[in-house]
């Protein structure tokens, strides 16, 4: 017995001698979250997620910390892995919020995560701008959601009417993932789109297969046989190689128009020649980016080696605009709750800021404002401009 | 005339497609089948052994093709990839037998299925914190060639997955029936007491199950590298599943059921997506599995006997 | 060795009660001094979420400070106070010891509940872990009626679970909520706490149909064919939902109502074990594992096993069907993606790891698995190859799971334990 | 003589296999009845038919003068026809005393909304029956091991198991296949003191197969032997034991004990 009462007592001592190393009085500092997906479907949008924001977090220490109000915070960012699946992105962005006090998130990618996640963020009155998610539930009734990008409701027309006036087409085939909320979205809104100009009918093929799937062969040879001209496919940089080749074996001579789901260096580098001279929507193009654009692809690559996907330079403009929204606040109190109601008024009031993906301005629902790009993958295989569409 | 002949090369075209997608399952369902068969044991981490497998075709064969290349003619790197491949991926094999497998013989089959499957988990992280987020591309060990019959089209890669999925399911099958080791396995799916009364160790049995179950799911994965040249980590979990499906609905330890039973997955899979809308491929194509159960519930060549769970 | 058993020995004598004094003690000093004193001059951030593991992995010097944490919050106090409450808490255990065993029980639960409230409150995503753990339990109570007590080895639980959540969530979505899809609300919102069991009960008594997809085959099919049924039963439902644009298909539905707060979910979760317990302790439910052991014996001993069969489908699938409508009000929103391959992995690690044919094992699973999920999370891909590694030892080493064919005792649970009974166990 | 259970007429085929022929059987309450036969003669097969594992071709089965043919075993088990098994059929995960409690499987009505929330008609039931299982076990000698797993009981009192459990479902009729097989000579002794007893206190008839042929003669009031799915002599043990054709067909070719 009192061997156990010593024992506890200089188990108790050390902690506490050691602990004082560590111990800082509690200052505020200013916590960013980030819900990625780091294991799961796709590690690839976590990890560029995850590089962009150490980026920008160099970019603030280089800085000696956040400027808000003529006082220099501290920055930390708390970076949660999501699984790629929803609960684990719920229980990451409750963890964010309610144990790490962070003053805003950046993330989720997917709408699958962003929608219930976005509903934890507005519970609690946090800001979460989701780069990347296109549903437009994500951002609906809640004041303190914002997202990075434009929406499948504007996506979809500007492809039709893309590949409308380049090519002339009337008849065009879809080719979509049934079970991934992303892809099924854009394909319906396509669809429509594509029917509203055409009259219906006009999609002559409208096909799925499933998450996971590698073989699209019986669908494409159903395509092939419908005479459809064009091909769209707003599928993944995993997916879009196997479809593009299987198609081409399977004898289609037509094009293939992607989404921006399409915009990450690996389409290009996975798919080979077979892909050059296709077109895409995006975000940006990375081939003849000019400016901020340039420095931030260029500074990029050298770090990590790779060209920045567009859910890179997204999430990257997402932390800008938290970054801006936190010094528009004018000042921190210290108070987390009050902090945080201050950025999200700060980040509704936002007029063009100036992305490297665009100029944004939010709307009521906090969605930016935005242009589309169409990207062709040219015959170097880099991203080129070939135009841009806004709204 | 030419609708009827248009639908026939149509029909024609989806029964290649069908073929070719088959010959995956049954290739990977063999392996499965055949530890099954022997073991009675469900492999759940064969789907992740055979990702393993197209890892390592994908070293070797990206490793050959940077030194070889030019040098000697295509099909004898292509042949040299393979036989290292398997060798190595068999003892992939062996070792999963070994470590998860083997210390849970006389535990309950269900808990054995249970370590299979994070031993998945396991492969799976391994790679990705090895290989990084990246998905990496296997590289062409042939030239595509696009032959075009009458309406039909067949690359030389399709008709080599199917060919060398025949032959290699005719070797095993030789391998069975001829051999001391193939029949030392026949005998074990008949009686798990046999063998050692026929003087062969269980021991030396079973891991030599799981590597030749290995070694036939890493061809696989370099056909699949050809067919489908893009690796991801998580690439093994379906197929794994999908194979476990075709195992066991061909019947305990009957590998003619297995490879049987893999080409009617594809052929359900391709063929339902063709004839009816293919958002409902899944619906169907499992309606039709559930069906096929609900009035044979001992698959196509399963024995008359009533397995339950050693709980 | 030694140390341990004289650790064991002297707390032998602490009853139920004595430990829930221990850690009402224990959670009430972090509820007044755990923010601003103990932790502050522990130099820790704030109070440590899961007994500290999440700050451990992520900043190793913070190590110290949180042990020290959990030494000074938890461990000291729950010690002491069980074993120095022991004196007053023995005659009160006693006392309660002369009411009915049930009512002692819910005695017991309510201050358990009223403990765990107090703990889980200092933070929400304590109570958030909380209640998916509590989810997991009754959904790994459920299936370890169907692949423990009654010995297949059944795929379906993620099916039976969507089932489930979908029915409920429509119920709540068209009754209590003003919903693009569903329009108004056909009943006052303000009804919806009350309405809610029957709607729970409405999911799970729509899984219990669905369920009979894979009962009615289970009749003529038996082991692995049975286990491949299932699969392709949840491969069925999850492809029918992703087809069924009305309910979101794949992009999900969201938007349920808030009714499923951590009382009701406590609710639930203790309901579900008191009757799975009553179930598989009486003789009706012992009939699952007669026809597990030996079918025809158990015919020979008039066990009608094909009911009894079916009774455990449906009684499993029902309260898959009633965790997966509280999951899907837990996260306001779901998708088919939920209900999948991954979710079947969780569910069989968490029914094996704990352990066949017991409830305890299964809370013991759920919990340690949903615990481990989170604590390690800092720990990112490696989480993916620590948890692993541990199922793999536990089933190596206990090939039934942890805690197997034990069933719970509540009068020995709840007993007072006096000083005299100290020499007869050991 | 009005019989307890009348078989009139089996006949069954196995595909295209006749493994039993024009079988008929007559046992009268309390008569202890027993079938002899070489190995693979059928008298298991017999067994199952009666017991309704296998629904015969042709014939009728009736008990007490009710038709139990193409009844489930369990319907006709809870008509009073008990059994035990050959090679034991005990469930492995099970204690003693649960053993003997499932047998009460029948005799409960308080249905499954009882079980779920163990309703008082529940409690009731359920505590008869645990009065009844070690009152059976008692008698059985087993009530020392009540706690225990089945498999960790020495053999002969895994046979005990099994009677009680038998006897728990209430028979009228007990079938008992080959009850002293592998038994040593002193659990062989109990065996017969322990069937002896049943018959005496619970007014069953007993139909068994057995090998031994003293503990058969013993026993038995009356005793058919089968021959390739056929009798082909039935009578007292006296009269068996002389039969030509039974010392022929059975006892010149099987080594005696």
């Amino acid at each position: 017995m009192r061997k156990i009462a010593v024992l506890t007592m200089l188990a108790f001592c050390t902690a506490m001698m050691f602990s004082s190393l560590a111990f800082s009085a509690r200052k505020t500092i200013i916590k960013i979250g980030i819900n990625a997906p780091l294991t799961g479907d796709i590690p690839k949008v976590g990890e560029g997620s995850k590089y962009a924001a150490q980026m920008w977090l160099e970019d603030i220490e280089k800085a000696g910390g956040l400027e808000v109000g003529g006082k220099k915070y501290e920055v930390e960012l708390v970076i949660e892995d999501n699984e790629s699946k929803a609960e684990s992105a719920v229980k990451a962005n409750t963890k964010m919020i309610t144990q790490d006090d962070v003053l805003a998130i950046v993330g989720p990618q997917s709408s699958k995560q962003a929608v219930p996640a976005g509903e934890v963020a507005n519970k609690y009155k946090t800001v979460m701008i989701s780069p990347w998610s296109t549903n437009p539930s994500t951002t609906l009734d809640r004041p303190y959601v914002f997202r990075g990008c434009f929406l499948d409701p504007f996506q979809g027309p500007v492809v039709a009417n893309f590949i409308t006036e380049e090519f002339g087409f009337t008849k065009a085939a879809v080719l979509y993932d049934v079970a991934s909320d992303y892809p099924k979205g854009l394909a319906e809104v396509f669809k429509q789109a594509w029917e509203d100009k055409h009259g219906p009918g006009s999609v002559v093929a409208y096909e799925s297969f499933t998450t996971k799937d590698t073989d699209f062969s019986s669908q494409l040879t159903k395509i092939v046989k419908s005479g459809a001209e064009v091909l769209f496919t707003p599928q993944y940089y995993n997916e879009v190689p196997l479809i593009v080749s299987q198609a081409k074996n399977l004898g289609w001579t037509g094009p293939i128009v992607g989404s921006d789901s399409w915009g990450s260096a690996e389409t290009v580098e996975l798919c080979g020649e077979d892909c050059y001279g296709l077109f895409f929507s995006s975000h940006y193009a990375a081939a003849g980016a000019k400016g901020a654009t340039k420095a931030f692809i260029d500074r990029y690559e050298k770090t990590y080696g790779y060209i920045p996907d567009d859910v890179a330079a997204l999430t990257w403009d997402a932390l800008r605009l938290a970054q801006q929204a936190i010094q528009d606040a004018g000042k921190l109190t210290g108070k987390i709750e009050k902090d945080r109601e201050a950025v999200r008024d700060a980040l509704a009031q936002i007029k063009d800021f100036d992305g490297i993906t665009g100029k944004m301005t939010f709307t009521e629902e906090g969605d930016p404002i935005k242009c589309a790009v169409i990207v062709r993958i040219n015959h170097q295989g880099e991203y080129e401009f070939y135009g841009s569409s806004c709204p | 005339m030419e609708p009827l002949i248009e639908s026939l090369n149509y029909i024609l075209q989806n029964i290649i497609n069908a073929l070719q997608r088959g010959s995956f399952y049954a290739v990977i369902s063999i392996g499965y089948s055949m530890v099954y068969g022997v073991l009675m044991l469900f492999n759940f981490a064969h789907g992740d052994i055979f990702m393993v497998g197209t890892y390592i075709g994908f070293g070797i064969a990206t490793v050959l093709l940077a030194t070889f290349s030019g040098l000697v003619p295509p099909p004898v790197i292509f042949l040299a990839t393979v036989v290292i491949t398997m060798f190595l991926a068999s003892w992939i094999g062996v070792f999963v037998e070994v470590a998860g497998y083997r210390p849970l013989r006389q535990a309950p089959r269900a808990s054995a299925a249970i370590t299979g499957l994070m031993i998945g988990i396991i492969f799976e992280t391994t790679i990705l914190i090895m290989l990084g987020a990246k998905r990496l591309s296997f590289p062409p060990l042939m030239d595509t060639v696009n032959y075009h019959i009458g309406g039909i089209y067949i690359t030389n890669v399709k008709a080599m997955i199917i060919i060398i999925s025949l032959l290699l399911m005719l070797a095993l099958h030789a391998f069975i029936q001829k051999t001391k080791w193939g029949m030392a396995m026949r005998a074990m799916s008949y009686d798990f007491l046999a063998v050692p009364l026929m003087g062969v160790s269980i021991n030396i049995i079973a891991p030599l199950t799981f590597a030749v179950g290995a070694g036939l799911a890493s061809v696989a994965g370099i056909l699949y590298g050809q067919a489908y040249p893009i690796l991801d980590p998580y690439m093994g979990v379906l197929l794994g599943w999908k194979a476990f499906v075709a195992a066991i609905l061909g019947g305990r330890g009957s590998i003619k059921g297995a490879a049987l039973a893999g080409y009617l997955l594809g052929f359900i899979e391709i063929f339902v997506a063709t004839v009816f809308p293919s958002t409902l491929r899944d619906f169907i194509a499992y309606s039709i599995i559930l069906v096929i159960l609900t009035f044979r519930p001992r698959g196509f060549f399963g024995m008359e006997h009533s397995t339950k769970l050693r709980l | 060795m030694g140390i341990l058993q004289k650790f064991k020995q002297m707390f032998s004598t602490v009853p139920m009660l004595g430990w829930f004094l221990g850690i009402l003690a224990a959670v009430l000093i972090e509820y007044f001094w755990g923010y601003d004193y103990i932790s502050y001059y522990l130099g820790l951030p704030k109070i440590p979420v899961l007994f500290g593991a999440l700050i451990m992995l992520k900043e190793p010097v913070m190590i110290p400070g949180a042990l020290a944490y959990d030494l000074i919050v938890y461990v000291i106090p729950v010690l002491a106070v069980a074993k120095l409450s022991s004196f007053i808490t023995n005659p009160g255990a006693a006392l309660l010891e002369k009411l009915p065993l049930w009512l002692s029980a819910v005695i017991h639960l309510v201050c358990f509940y009223a403990i765990l409230h107090l703990w889980a409150g200092i933070n929400d995503y304590r109570v958030l872990v909380v209640k998916l753990t509590l989810v997991s339990i009754i959904l790994t109570v459920s299936v370890n009626v169907i692949n423990g007590y009654q010995g297949e080895f059944s795929c379906s639980h993620p099916g039976f679970m969507a089932l489930g959540a979908y029915v409920s969530s429509i119920l709540t979505l068209v009754l209590f909520t003003n919903d693009k899809i569903f329009g108004t609300a056909l009943l006052p919102p303000a009804l919806g706490p009350y309405l809610f069991p029957l709607v729970l009960v409405a999911g799970g008594a729509a899984a219990a149909i669905g369920s009979l997809a894979v009962a009615i085959p289970s009749f003529r099919t038996r082991g692995d064919y049975l286990a491949i049924i299932s699969l392709a039963f949840m491969f069925i439902v999850k492809s029918a939902v992703e087809n069924l644009n009305i309910i979101g298909g794949a992009r999900g539905m969201g938007g349920q109502p808030d009714l499923a707060p951590l009382p009701v979910i406590f609710f639930w979760t203790m309901l579900c074990i008191w009757v799975i317990h009553n179930f598989v302790t009486s003789i009706l439910g012992k009939a699952l594992n007669t026809v597990r052991d030996d079918e025809a014996a158990a015919e020979s001993m008039t066990v009608k096993t094909r009911k009894t069969k079916m009774t455990a489908f449906m009684f499993g699938a029902f309260w898959a069907g009633v965790a997966g409508g509280l999951f899907a009000h837990v996260l306001t929103y779901i998708n088919p993606g939920m209900f999948s391959i991954n979710r079947l992995a969780e569910i069989l690690a968490m029914v094996y790891f704990g352990g066949l044919n017991s409830i305890v094992g299964s809370i013991v699973g759920a919990v340690s698995i949903n615990v481990l999920g989170e604590a390690l999370r800092p720990l990112e891909l490696f989480k993916w190859i620590i948890i692993p590694l541990i199922l793999i030892f536990v089933m190596i080493f206990r090939p039934y799971g942890l805690i197997s064919f034990t069933e719970i005792n509540a009068k020995k649970l709840l007993e007072a334990k006096h000083k005299r009974q100290q020499g007869v166990s050991p | 003589m009005t019989a307890l259970l009348h078989v009139k007429n089996m006949t069954h085929f196995f595909g295209g296999l006749r493994a039993v022929h024009n079988y008929n059987l007559n046992i009268a309450p309390r008569q202890i009845f027993g079938l002899i036969g070489p190995n693979g003669a059928g008298k298991t097969t017999i067994f199952n038919l009666i017991t309704g594992v296998y629904t015969p071709t042709e014939g009728e089965i009736l008990l007490e003068n009710k038709n139990i043919k193409g009844l489930e075993t369990n319907a006709i088990a809870a008509m009073g026809l008990g059994r035990t098994f050959q090679n034991l059929a005990l469930w492995r995960h099970m204690n003693v005393v649960d053993h003997i409690r499932m047998a009460h499987y029948s005799q409960l009505d308080y249905g499954l909304m009882g079980a779920f929330f163990n309703s008082r008609a529940c409690r009731d039931q359920e505590n008869q029956v645990r009065e009844n299982a070690h009152r059976l076990m008692e008698l059985f000698d087993i009530e020392k091991f009540a706690d225990d797993l089945v498999t960790s009981l020495p053999y002969g009192a895994q046979r005990r198991v099994e009677m009680a459990r038998a006897m728990a479902t209430k028979p009228k009729v007990l079938f008992l296949d080959e009850p002293t097989a592998g038994m040593t000579p002193d659990e062989l002794v109990k065996m017969i003191r322990i069937i002896r007893q049943v018959h005496q206190d619970f007014n069953v008839a007993i139909f068994l197969i057995e090998h031994r042929m003293k503990f058969v003669m013993e026993l038995c009031e009356s005793i058919q032997t089968l021959v390739f799915g056929e009798v082909i002599a039935q009578g007292p043990p006296e009269e068996i034991q002389n039969n030509p054709q039974v010392i022929e067909a059975y006892l010149g070719k099987e080594d005696m004990t």
